[in-house]
Order: structure tokens, then C-alpha cells, then sequence
């Protein structure tokens, strides 16, 4: 019991202390304090990032794709990163962005798949749970004035629904039958809307990695910050895959004759 | 127990005048009282069995677990005060989570051992809280190995190859000195653990009850999990007909 | 990421040459390459460009930096290059056309961004290679290189840089040292294009940007399979 | 119940290692009225006893007297039933309300129900291991529906929990328990009307002499799809009360209770002089 | 006129009026030089760092292309106008006239595309009378780089010029800053790499006229449908060596459609409750006096 009556008739604070465990005499005597309490200014740039990432839903699925390349600035710094990170059975994260915030969003992941696990009670966390704990932590993290720099892709299956949709730094959300984030939303978005997205039902795999491959091939055209090394992820009813390393196939053959950029002809 | 009723038993944090404190050793009554939980620790793996005393018939079989899950590698048996249990769970898990948040690797068994065994302790230490009424089994696969490890009231714990607490302790104890634990599989291991508990149980001519079982280890991919459906009926096939023929 | 902020740099237009460029001399002539990407942002507008550029019949520039500029300052060379063999009746040197690009740079240089690597084979000294760097000063080296690309390949140029190689030795320094540069550089890629100077004329060369020299770039990753009826959980990891 | 040394403070173990405290406390759960719930593979259901406030209110005031409310809508898919002190009732159930909007805001689901009832479990372990606190003084029929179907939990002021196919809490609940205990192993096939008049029947056992169930003193949760009797029923089967007149048709489909064989053993009800009025905290 | 001068050594132009050695700038100008004065560009940026913004220009978000085929050129562009978000135009016309072999599609600044389009294709016209032959495609481009380059970005003008002449077809882009590229097939605009993509899934060497003719439309209605700043029809030019076609709204994918239903209401539609009809007519005898000889003429 709080003696003193001053502390008496405030608000309980469950999410801080849900199950009235503090013992007694550790009772905060402050509310936390509000994020302007400070006025601190944050660093906020993202440094080591990943380019786009696609999704697409098809026939039996959701599949994703991302190359395997983080760049610090220009450089190409490391060039075997997976960008596709699977989140239990049926649900695989796509992410473009800060690298360092992303491996914090799956250290969050982590814990909450755990703390899933060990309720041991059946339920699953699913994409459109999962989509929805990530834009709540990205919407919070922007409200603080200390986003998450990051472009997130969620793609699954779970009991028979097929399910992608997106959240960024912002909490923007939407859900799509086909999503492409980073300058993919400029170079891919257009191939996939038109290859896609009046064929979900109909499109086989074999299609829909095709379109994929295809749409990572224009990127790696026209995206200084791309790698021709990529994964897709495939979830289905049956779980996830997540490819080896692929490499994409390109041509050039074209450019040999072009002399110049103008009247030059030697 | 001479000391009953003297005034020197009721607080945790009084001695009596020959040094006791007689509520933890109160707390651990609690545990006397309640059904028996054991742990293997096996060759690949910890096998864990409970004796859950089924107090209606309306409870829904199999539903109700009193084997917990601290962590994906940690699994935990508790005989006692079945809400401290979860009490002391909850704490496990978060001191899991903790570690994980730090070194971002699974705990090592020892490290939350020690850390939930000092949190046992501080219950015994103030007048203001009671001490768990508790004995905590605790068996993990960590990076050295199949671990198995026991909590009493008084916040103390140690290591061991076969544990077992509750209130058919005694019995299974002897039992387990019987097996060459070391020597076991897990599937084997699983069949002691079943025999045992009925055999306990058998003795005390208890009420009606249930046996949950779990395991961690080679036959599991270092994930604690129930066991499943068809070994666990096997086992208990084979610990019925082994009562049997010991009767 | 930042794809708001580089749009809008794209919309203000400047494009790029964000490069690799090279060139070296050697016994018979200059070897000078190139990649062929350009860039508004990290949007390649160009992937395909050819950044060899002919001011006269043995000299060549590599452009680096803006492209308005670098343009304009080599048709202005260009301009100049056959005035001079005009009035003169004969071939400019390699100095002659360093000094011109070195007059422009310098005395416009708060006007203009470029680096430019000037050289050709002229009968007075056979092959030269001139770099002319951002400022405007003018150096002549056997080897240089320029462009963004080239900070991440000082350390193999000069690891590996040998005189008296022969075409054949330095067309493959070339090439290894631009595909290395591409390969860690994100503002350059491509093709190569490579030219070969000689007291007979210029031969181009050319290098698919699927077909360059590959060096280490990390491990391929290994896929993943995992089946919704299985736990939930991935088995612990294991530090190997 | 006599005064011993271990009784006065929730921290104190007796020698035998009991908590005297947390058995009266489920003691204060038998003070109040009757609730019993029951489940189909399609329906869960949830029947109270409403106790009616004759303590403060005259008689004479007839139509006016108001009776106690027995049941609380959680979310969508979970509803309870209390037996005990109503105001710790308000405060456990306050709290799983938020809990299930947190759940439905965090990730966009209903809060699995045996989440729900472990966290108010280990709310009310707290309170039988710190100094200065009191165990909760109520008990929970807690029903509710997840992936697996219809679910039927218990939560005492012990801390502990457990599912079951039947139960009942509250002042002479063991006469229902006993009914319940003797047919629930038909209840998983029975429509919702016959779920209910089981539960009814149960329930009935929990009464006085001379008292008989009505469209006053009884409350009917469910939660599944809509019964004939019911004319609009919110989507999905969510939980609803049902109260007044619209139980009238169930009430219709009991059978009368004859003396003897379907009653059980007056022997079994636990003797008990308290009223069953709810316990008022004040009181 | 000390400061005038002064400025106008700091503006943009000051690179190419250096280039004639002869000419020395060290001297200041007493006179105004011609073309765009900048004179107030350091205000302007003073002002707005202070806060107070300069007008926008009216800018085409857009989509051109162009693309190179078996036998010539195939420019496409769509046809949207905006003023910052409002659609200003929706059927502008974005690919101008430079000569009858010649054309140019132009993106960005509206007044900047226009204008300098208008005054190379009058240039090239004079050029083409003093050199008596057809005009060729590197002359327009040197001419628009050129002048692009002078004013250091300054006009805002994103173009995509393609033609055909006596060294066959030839396309190019134009940077606003005067850079150039040479290449079989190009994109502009806020649309450009919505309709790139499409050309790098699509184009192929060697395409027939159909061929060429759909995947331009296509990269435009990639602009179109997903560019904002895109939008309405496709225009397209086809120039070969014997003629040149403008197919003026060649693809319109966004026409406005016909209403299903007529919106009027009923008359008695409105209920009401009771009716009064009053008269606002106000009736004044009036009396006429001498009414006969003195009556106003009419007639």
C-alpha cells in the first residue's frame, strides 16, 4: 500500500505495470516522462541501408524479393546480406533501409516469437499480426521523433488467406496485391501492377518468379544502389522457402556500337 | 517443530532461537503436499514428467499444463503452489528475454538458474512477502550440454542428473539412482520418466491423475516440446503394464 | 532508402558521372576505360554511356564529375584541337590538349566539377597520360586513375602497377581495376569500355557488364525451408 | 472456521504450508450467488443466479428493487460470470477488458482466452504473497471462443486457473457441480438450447427450497451462433447477455424437478448460512 | 551599376562568355546583357532563406520517350499539364516541331520546353537557308546544349530529341544542365522511370514500326498510370527516312465516361406542408394626363 495520499487516485498504468508485481515500496513515484521531456535532438539519417524490396501475391501465395547488397552511401559495402527474414511459419519480412534497424526489428521479432512460443498454447502469430505489432512499433517509434529507418514488407500465408501489405518509417500502411518498396515503388511498381495484379488468381510460381526475376533485372538496370545477387521468398499454405542466392543474367550487348554522346562517331 | 506456535514461525524474516526460519521450511510443506515432478538428464537431451492430480472430472484432459516453457531452449516442471509456479515462470522468461536482449544468444541454463534462485531468496529475507511455496525443476539444452537443475523454497538449487520434488519424491529418487541416466536416450528416458511417475503414484494411492511430459534435446532440435501424442501413449502403455507386473 | 530526398535531387537534375576511370601508358601506346554509368541520384540514367571521348585523332579524355560539364569543356577541346591543326598543319600533342583542358578547369573551376584524365600518343613523346583533377591542376603520371570508383583502387594500382608491361599485361590491369572499382562503388557500373592508342590509331574494346572480371563479393547465401506444420520455433543457433 | 496463529495476514504459511488467507478468500467466493457455465463443440454458456438486493432495499418498493449484476462482456468472443465481491469483480474485469483491446490493437486479434485468464491468475498471485494486500474475494466463469471452438475457464482468488468442460462457483455450487458432473459427458453434441436448459437445471440445484428460477433472478450468456429464440444476434456469435423476458422460452424448456432421483443428494450441498446476496464490501 | 555588373560576372553565363580568350571580363560591362538577367538571384535567395518563398514555375510532370527502330525514330509523350497539383492542361501537346525530320519532346519547365524548342526550330530553319541542306539531328542537339548549358540549368527543360537525316535516325536526351546522351532508346520526366522500366523489359534491336509503336505507347501508359505528374493520352511522332507522322492522341485510355444516370430530381420530390401563392405585384392606377396630341412620338 501506498502511504502517501498524494500518490493516491492517479491513473493505474497497466502497460507499465500490467500485473501489479512491483513490490510495494519500488512503486514508481513518476510517471514515465513524455518524449519532448528532453528536447534532445536525434541522429537521423539511415547509414548502412538496403535498396527495394518487391512482393507479389499469386496463385497459392506470396512471394518476395531482395537483393543482397548494403551500401554505406555509395559504397557497396557488404554484399551477402539477407534482407528476407522469416518470422515463424508463415510469414517472411522484406526490408528495405537502415540495416541497423532492421536487425532490431527482427531482435524485437525474436522476442516476441519467444514470448509466443512460450505460452504454448497453439496460437500463432500470423502476417497480418505481425503486420499490425510492426506498425504500431514503427507509428510509435515516428511519434517519438526517433524513427525506425526503415521500408518493411510483410508477406504470408495463414489459413488460407494470402496476405501483403507494407509499412515505412511514417506508419504509412497499405496492403496490396503487389508492393515494391525504395525505387522499386518508381521502377518495378509499374511492371508489377500490369504483370500482376489482374492475375493473382491464375499465376503459377514459375510466373510469379519470372515477373520477379524480371523486375529485379530492371532494377539492377537502373538502381545505383542494387546488386545482381537476390533471394525470393515463396509462402504457401505448405511454409516458407527462402532461395539460395541467385544471380541475374544481363545484357549489353547492345551498347558496344554507341560511340560518344553526341556527334562522336570514333 | 517444537517451535510451532511460539511466535518465532511467522514471519520470513525471524530466526527462531535456534537459528531456523521456520517459514521458508513452512513453504516447503507446501511443496510436500503437492503432486511429483521429476527431470532426466540423458544422453542428447532433459526429459520432464509430472504428476498432475486431476482434483474434477470436468477438467478438460490434457489442457491445464503445469510444464511451463521459459524459453525455447528451457523447460520448466514446478511442484508446489500451482499460481507461484507461474509466478516464477513468468519471472524465468523474463529473465530469458533479458539475457537474449543483452547478448543476444540463448541463456546458458546456469545463468537463469542463478538468477531465478536469488529472486527465490529475496522472498525469504523480508517480513513484507511470503517465500514460494515451491520446488522448481529446470532442464535446458545449452551450448554445453543437457542441463537439469532443482530451486527449493529457500532460494538455494543444484545441478543434477536426476531430480525429483513433490510429494513422491522420496520414491522417485530411489528410482532414478536405480537408472544409469547417463546411459539413456531420450526415448528411453521418456519410458523411465512415465514408469516412475506411475509407480509414485501408485504407492501414494492418490485421486485420479494426469502425466505430462516434455522434452529438450537431439529428438527435438534443442526446442523444449511435449512430447508427442503416440510416444507419450507408448509410454504409458508400457508404465501401466510395468505397475502391474510389480504389483 | 531515402528515395524522397533523391528524387528531389533527381528533379533538380544534375547528372553525374559518379566514375571509374583509368588510363595507363605503356610501351606502344595508352590504355585508357572506363564504366558507363550515370547517375541522377542513385537513379542510372544512363547505363550504357560512353565516357571515352575523342577530342582528336590520337587523344582521348576520360570524363569524371558532371556531365554538363565535362561535355561542354570537351567539345570546347574538340573545337580547339582542329583549329589548332588548321593554323598549325600538324597534330597537336597530348600536352597541347592537357593544357587546354587544364586552362578551362582552372580558370572556371568555382563554375565546374570535373576530373578529367587526358591521353593520346603524339609523335614528340609517343604515349602520355595526363590527369587533371578537380581544381585544375595538371600532372602527368605512366598511370592514372579518376571518378568516384577510383578511391577504392589506389591500394591495388599500386600493388600491382609494373612498368614495361606490354598491351596485353595492361589491357587486363585495366579492366581488373575498373571491375573492382564497380563492384564496390554504387555510382559506378556497367559496361567497360576500354581504348587502345597507338601510333597506328584507336582501337575500342569492350567488356559486357556480364562478363567482367569477377573478385571476391562475399558468400552466396544458403536458402530455408520451413514447413507450417513444424514448430514454430528454429532450433537454437550454434555458433560454428 | 476456528481463529488460528496463521490465519491474519496473506504472508504466513501455516506449518502444514497452507495459506489461510487465500482459503477464506475462496470462501468470500462462495458468498455470492451461483453461476454456472458449460460447453458444446458450437456454444459456450454462461447461467447466474441474480441475487436481489433486499438487504438495502425495502420490499415495499416492489418493482423498484434492483438485482445484481452477474455478468460482464469482455470483447467480442469472451463474456464472464462472478461469484463474490462484485467491485474486485469490476476491477479484474476492467482489466481484461484492456487487455483484449490491447491485444486487438497490438496485433489486430482477439486475445487468445486462456491468456486472458492466466493474466488476472497471476494478478491475483500477487496478492496472496505481498504484505499489505488482500486476495481478490471473487471467483470467474470465464467463457470464450478460439481457434480450437468454445472455451470454459475457472479463475479463483488462489491465482490458479483451469479449463473445464463444466463448471459452477458460488453459494451451493455443488449441487450444481454434481449435476454437471453427471451429464457433461453429452454436453459436447447438444444444440444450444439444450446446453442451456442443462445449465438451467444445473443451476436450479443451487437454489433454496423454496425458491424456483424466473425471468428476474437469472442471466444467460452465450456466445455461438444465434438460438432459435433469438432475434438479432450481434455477427459472428459474439457474446451477449440475455435477461427479462427474452429467457422466458428457455425457462419454458425445463423439466419440473421431481423429489428425488434427478435432484442431487441434499447431502452434497456444502451447508452454509450465509445469505445469497453478493457480499458488498462495505458490508 | 557597380553591383549590376557585378552580378551578372557571378551568373550563370559567365563560363561561355569567357571561353574567346580575347575577351576579357575583368572589364565591367556597362551594358545589360541580353537573354535572362539575374540580377536579383542573390536577393531571391536572400529572401528565401528568410522565409519567404519565390513563386513556383510551372513545371510538366510528364512522360516522354523515345525509342529507336528498324527504320527510324518513334517519340511518344503524354499529354497532362500541371501547376504544382492542379492538371492545368489534360491534352497538352509535349512534342514540338523542330523541322519536318525533326522533333523534340520536352519535359519539365512548360515556358522553358516551349520557347526553347520554338527558337532552335526557328534557328534550324535559318541554318538550314544558309546551308542549303536538310537539317541534322547532332546540329538541334548542339544548339539545345548549348544553350542549355549557358544558362547552367537555369531553364528548366528535360528533352528527349529525336530525328532522321541524311547519317540516319539519331536520338538523344537532354539534361537541363546541357549533358547529353546518345542512346536506342531514352525516358524523361517524373514518368521516366515508370516507362524505363518498361523499355528495359521490352525493347529489343531491329523492332518492326508496330512493334516499336506499341512499346512506346506502353511506357507512356506506364507513366500515365502511375506517375501522378502523368497523365491523360499518348501522343506519338514516327519519323523515318521518307516521312514523318504525328499521331496526335494516338492512345486516349482516360476518356471521361457517359453518366448511367440522369441526376435531376423530381419535380415534387420536396414535400410540403402547405401552399400560398402571393401576389408581388404591385397595382398603381395611373392617370395620364393630356393622353391625345401631346403623347410622346413613337415609332
Amino acid at each position: 500500500m501506498d502511504h502517501f495520499p498524494t500518490n493516491w487516485g492517479r491513473p493505474r498504468n497497466d502497460l507499465h505495470d500490467a500485473y501489479g508485481t512491483y513490490p510495494i515500496h519500488q512503486h514508481p513515484q513518476h510517471a514515465p516522462k513524455d518524449a519532448f521531456a528532453d528536447g534532445v535532438k536525434r541522429t537521423q539519417q539511415p547509414i548502412v541501408t538496403g535498396t527495394s524490396v518487391l512482393g507479389v501475391v499469386y496463385k497459392d501465395g506470396v512471394m518476395l524479393a531482395a537483393d543482397n547488397l548494403a551500401s554505406y552511401g555509395s559504397l557497396a559495402r557488404f554484399k551477402d546480406v539477407q534482407r528476407l527474414h522469416p518470422v515463424g511459419n508463415h510469414t517472411v519480412l522484406g526490408v528495405s533501409g537502415d540495416m541497423s534497424d532492421y536487425q532490431y526489428i527482427q531482435k524485437l521479432l525474436e522476442e516476441l516469437v519467444i514470448e509466443e512460443f512460450t505460452e504454448q498454447d497453439g496460437s500463432i502469430l500470423g502476417p497480418a499480426e505481425l503486420h499490425e505489432y510492426l506498425s504500431q512499433v514503427m507509428y510509435a517509434r515516428r511519434s517519438k521523433i526517433n524513427p525506425l529507418w526503415n521500408s518493411l514488407i510483410v508477406g504470408g500465408v495463414k489459413d488460407g488467406q494470402r496476405f501483403l501489405a507494407y509499412v515505412d518509417l511514417l506508419g504509412t500502411t497499405y496492403k496490396a496485391p503487389t508492393i515494391a518498396t525504395g525505387y522499386g515503388a518508381y521502377i518495378a511498381q509499374p511492371l508489377l501492377r500490369k504483370a500482376v495484379e489482374p492475375y493473382t488468381d491464375v499465376l503459377t510460381e514459375e510466373q510469379a518468379q519470372s515477373i520477379l526475376e524480371e523486375c529485379m533485372r530492371v532494377l539492377y538496370y537502373r538502381d545505383a544502389r542494387s546488386l545482381d545477387k537476390f533471394q525470393i521468398a515463396t509462402i504457401t499454405e505448405e511454409g516458407i522457402r527462402i532461395s539460395e542466392t541467385r544471380h541475374l543474367a544481363s545484357s549489353w550487348s547492345f551498347a558496344e556500337g554507341i560511340r560518344g554522346y553526341g556527334a562522336q562517331t570514333q | 517443530m517444537t517451535s510451532i506456535g511460539t511466535g518465532y514461525d511467522l514471519s520470513a524474516s525471524t530466526y527462531s532461537p535456534d537459528g531456523r526460519i521456520f517459514q521458508v521450511e513452512y513453504a516447503a510443506k507446501a511443496v510436500e503436499n503437492s503432486g511429483t515432478a521429476i527431470g532426466l538428464r540423458v544422453k542428447g537431451g532433459v526429459v520432464l514428467a509430472v504428476e498432475k492430480l486431476v482434483h474434477s472430472k470436468l477438467l478438460v484432459p490434457g489442457a491445464n499444463r503445469r510444464i511451463q516453457t521459459i524459453d525455447k531452449h528451457i523447460g520448466m516442471a514446478t511442484s508446489g503452489l500451482l499460481a507461484d509456479g507461474r509466478h516464477m515462470a513468468n519471472r524465468g522468461r523474463d529473465e530469458a528475454a533479458s539475457y537474449r536482449e543483452v547478448y543476444n544468444s540463448p541463456s546458458p541454463l546456469k545463468i537463469i538458474v542463478d538468477r531465478l534462485g536469488l529472486y527465490a531468496q529475496a522472498y525469504t529475507v523480508y517480513s513484507s512477502v511470503r517465500p514460494f511455496g515451491l520446488s522448481t525443476i529446470l532442464g535446458a539444452v545449452d551450448k554445453d550440454g543437457p542441463q537439469l537443475y532443482v530451486i527449493e523454497p529457500s532460494g538455494v538449487f543444484f545441478g543434477y542428473r536426476g531430480a525429483a520434488v513433490g510429494k513422491g519424491r522420496q520414491l522417485a529418487k530411489t528410482e532414478l539412482e536405480k537408472l544409469q541416466i547417463g546411459e539413456l536416450t531420450m526415448r528411453q528416458a521418456v519410458k523411465e520418466a512415465a514408469r516412475i511417475i506411475y509407480l509414485v503414484h501408485e504407492d501414494a494411492k492418490e485421486k485420479e491423475f494426469e502425466l505430462e511430459m516434455s522434452w529438450i534435446g537431439d529428438e527435438t532440435g534443442g526446442v523444449h516440446l511435449p512430447i508427442p501424442k503416440e510416444l507419450q501413449q507408448e509410454a504409458e502403455a508400457a508404465a501401466k503394464a510395468s505397475i502391474e507386473v510389480f504389483e | 532508402m531515402n528515395v524522397h530526398n533523391e528524387i528531389q535531387h533527381l528533379k533538380s537534375g544534375e547528372v553525374n558521372l559518379g566514375t571509374s576511370i583509368m588510363a595507363v601508358q605503356f610501351a606502344g601506346g595508352v590504355i585508357i576505360g572506363a564504366d558507363s554509368r550515370t547517375t541522377t541520384g542513385s537513379y542510372i540514367a544512363n547505363r550504357v554511356t560512353d565516357k571515352l571521348t575523342h577530342v582528336h585523332d590520337l587523344i582521348y579524355c576520360c570524363r569524371s564529375g558532371s556531365a554538363a560539364d565535362t561535355q561542354a569543356i570537351a567539345d570546347m577541346v574538340h573545337y580547339y584541337l582542329q583549329m589548332y591543326t588548321q593554323s598549325a598543319g600538324e597534330r597537336p600533342s597530348v600536352q597541347v590538349a592537357a593544357s587546354l583542358f587544364q586552362k578551362l578547369c582552372y580558370e572556371n573551376k568555382d563554375a565546374l566539377s570535373a576530373g578529367i584524365i587526358v591521353a593520346g600518343w603524339d609523335k614528340e613523346v609517343g604515349p602520355s597520360v595526363y590527369n587533371i583533377p578537380v581544381g585544375g591542376g595538371m600532372f602527368r603520371q605512366p598511370w592514372a586513375i579518376g571518378g568516384s570508383g577510383s578511391t577504392y583502387v589506389y591500394g591495388y594500382c599500386d600493388s600491382t602497377y609494373r612498368e614495361g608491361w606490354g598491351r596485353d599485361e595492361t589491357i587486363e590491369f585495366v579492366k581488373n581495376t575498373l571491375a573492382l572499382a564497380m563492384s564496390r562503388d554504387g555510382s559506378s557500373g556497367g559496361v567497360i569500355r576500354m581504348c587502345v592508342i597507338t601510333e597506328d590509331g584507336v582501337e575500342r574494346l569492350f567488356v559486357p557488364g556480364n562478363e567482367l572480371p569477377k573478385f571476391w563479393e562475399g558468400k552466396d547465401l544458403p536458402g530455408l525451408v520451413r514447413l507450417a506444420k513444424g514448430t514454430d520455433i528454429v532450433p537454437m543457433a550454434v555458433e560454428v | 472456521m476456528f481463529r488460528n496463529t496463521y490465519d491474519s495476514d496473506n504472508t504466513v504459511f501455516s506449518p502444514q504450508g497452507r495459506l489461510h488467507q487465500v482459503e477464506y478468500a475462496l470462501e468470500a467466493v462462495k458468498q455470492g450467488s451461483a453461476a454456472v457455465g458449460l460447453r458444446s463443440k458450437t456454444h459456450a454458456v454462461l447461467l447466474a443466479l441474480k441475487a436481489w438486493f433486499a438487504r438495502f432495499i425495502p420490499r415495499s418498493t416492489g418493482e423498484l428493487a434492483s438485482y445484481q449484476q452477474k455478468m460482464f462482456r469482455i470483447d467480442d468472443h469472451v463474456g464472464i460470470a462472478i461469484a463474490g465481491l462484485t467491485s474486485d469483480a469490476r476491477v479484474l474485469s476492467n482489466f481484461m477488458r484492456q487487455q483484449a483491446m490491447g491485444s486487438k490493437m497490438v496485433f489486430n486479434r482477439p486475445v487468445p482466452v486462456n491468456r486472458l485468464v492466466s493474466a488476472i491468475a497471476d494478478k491475483a498471485q500477487v496478492k496472496t504473497q505481498e504484505y499489505g494486500r488482500r486476495p481478490y474475494g471473487v471467483g470467474f466463469l470465464v467463457i470464450g471462443t478460439d481457434q480450437s471452438g468454445p472455451r470454459l475457464y475457472e479463475f479463483s482468488p488462489s491465482g490458479n486457473s483451469y479449463e473445464y468442460f463444466a463448471m459452477s462457483i458460488g453459494a451451493r455450487s455443488q449441487s450444481a457441480k454434481t449435476y454437471l458432473e453427471k451429464h457433461y459427458e453429452s454436453f459436447a453434441d447438444c444444440t444450444l438450447e439444450q446446453l442451456i436448459t442443462h445449465g438451467l437445471h444445473a443451476l436450479r440445484e443451487t437454489l433454496q427450497q423454496d425458491k424456483e428460477l424466473n425471468v428476474n433472478n437469472t442471466s444467460i450468456g452465450i456466445l455461438g451462433p444465434a438460438s432459435v429464440h433469438e432475434q438479432s444476434v450481434p455477427k459472428g456469435g459474439a457474446f451477449r447477455i440475455l435477461e427479462g423476458d427474452t429467457i422466458e422460452p428457455y425457462l419454458k424448456t425445463m423439466v419440473p424437478k421431481e423429489d428425488g432421483p434427478v435432484t442431487a443428494p441434499a447431502a452434497a450441498a456444502p451447508p452454509t448460512e450465509a445469505p445469497a446476496d453478493d457480499v458488498e464490501m462495505s458490508g | 551599376m557597380e553591383i549590376l555588373s557585378y552580378l551578372n560576372a557571378c551568373g550563370g553565363h559567365r563560363l561561355l562568355t569567357r571561353i574567346p580568350p580575347s575577351f576579357d571580363m575583368s572589364v565591367p560591362s556597362v551594358h545589360l546583357a541580353s537573354g535572362f538577367d539575374f540580377s536579383n538571384q542573390i536577393r531571391n535567395n536572400f529572401l528565401a532563406e528568410r522565409g519567404i518563398p519565390l513563386p513556383k514555375a510551372t513545371s510538366t510532370g510528364t512522360t516522354i520517350v523515345g525509342c529507336l527502330f528498324k527504320d527510324g525514330i518513334v517519340l511518344g509523350a503524354d499529354t497532362r499539364a500541371t501547376e504544382g497539383d492542379i492538371v492545368a492542361d489534360k491534352n497538352c501537346e509535349k512534342i514540338h516541331y523542330i523541322t519536318e525530320n525533326i522533333r523534340c519532346c520536352g519535359a519539365g519547365t512548360a515556358a522553358d520546353t516551349e520557347f526553347t524548342t520554338a527558337m532552335i526550330s526557328s534557328n534550324m530553319e535559318l541554318h538550314a537557308l544558309w546551308t542549303g541542306r536538310k537539317p541534322r539531328v547532332v546540329t538541334a542537339m548542339t544548339m539545345l546544349k548549348q544553350t542549355l548549358f549557358k544558362y547552367q540549368g537555369q531553364i528548366g527543360a528535360a528533352l528527349v530529341l529525336g530525328g532522321v537525316d541524311s547519317a540516319g535516325p539519331h536520338l538523344f536526351t537532354i539534361h537541363p544542365h546541357g549533358s547529353t546522351d546518345k542512346l536506342p532508346f531514352v525516358t524523361m520526366g517524373s514518368g521516366s522511370l515508370a516507362a524505363m522500366a518498361v523499355f528495359e523489359s521490352g525493347w529489343k534491336p531491329n523492332m518492326d514500326r508496330a512493334e516499336a509503336l506499341q512499346l512506346v505507347k506502353d511506357a507512356i501508359f506506364a507513366g500515365i498510370f502511375n506517375d501522378l505528374g502523368s497523365g491523360s493520352n499518348v501522343d506519338a511522332c514516327i519519323i523515318t527516312a521518307t516521312s514523318t507522322e504525328m499521331l496526335r492522341n494516338v492512345e486516349m485510355p482516360n476518356q471521361r465516361a457517359e453518366k448511367e444516370n440522369k441526376y435531376e430530381f423530381k419535380r415534387g420530390t420536396t414535400a410540403w406542408k402547405k401552399e400560398e401563392v402571393r401576389s408581388l405585384i404591385t397595382s398603381e392606377q395611373v392617370t395620364l394626363i393630356g393622353v391625345g396630341d401631346e403623347s410622346m412620338d413613337t415609332s
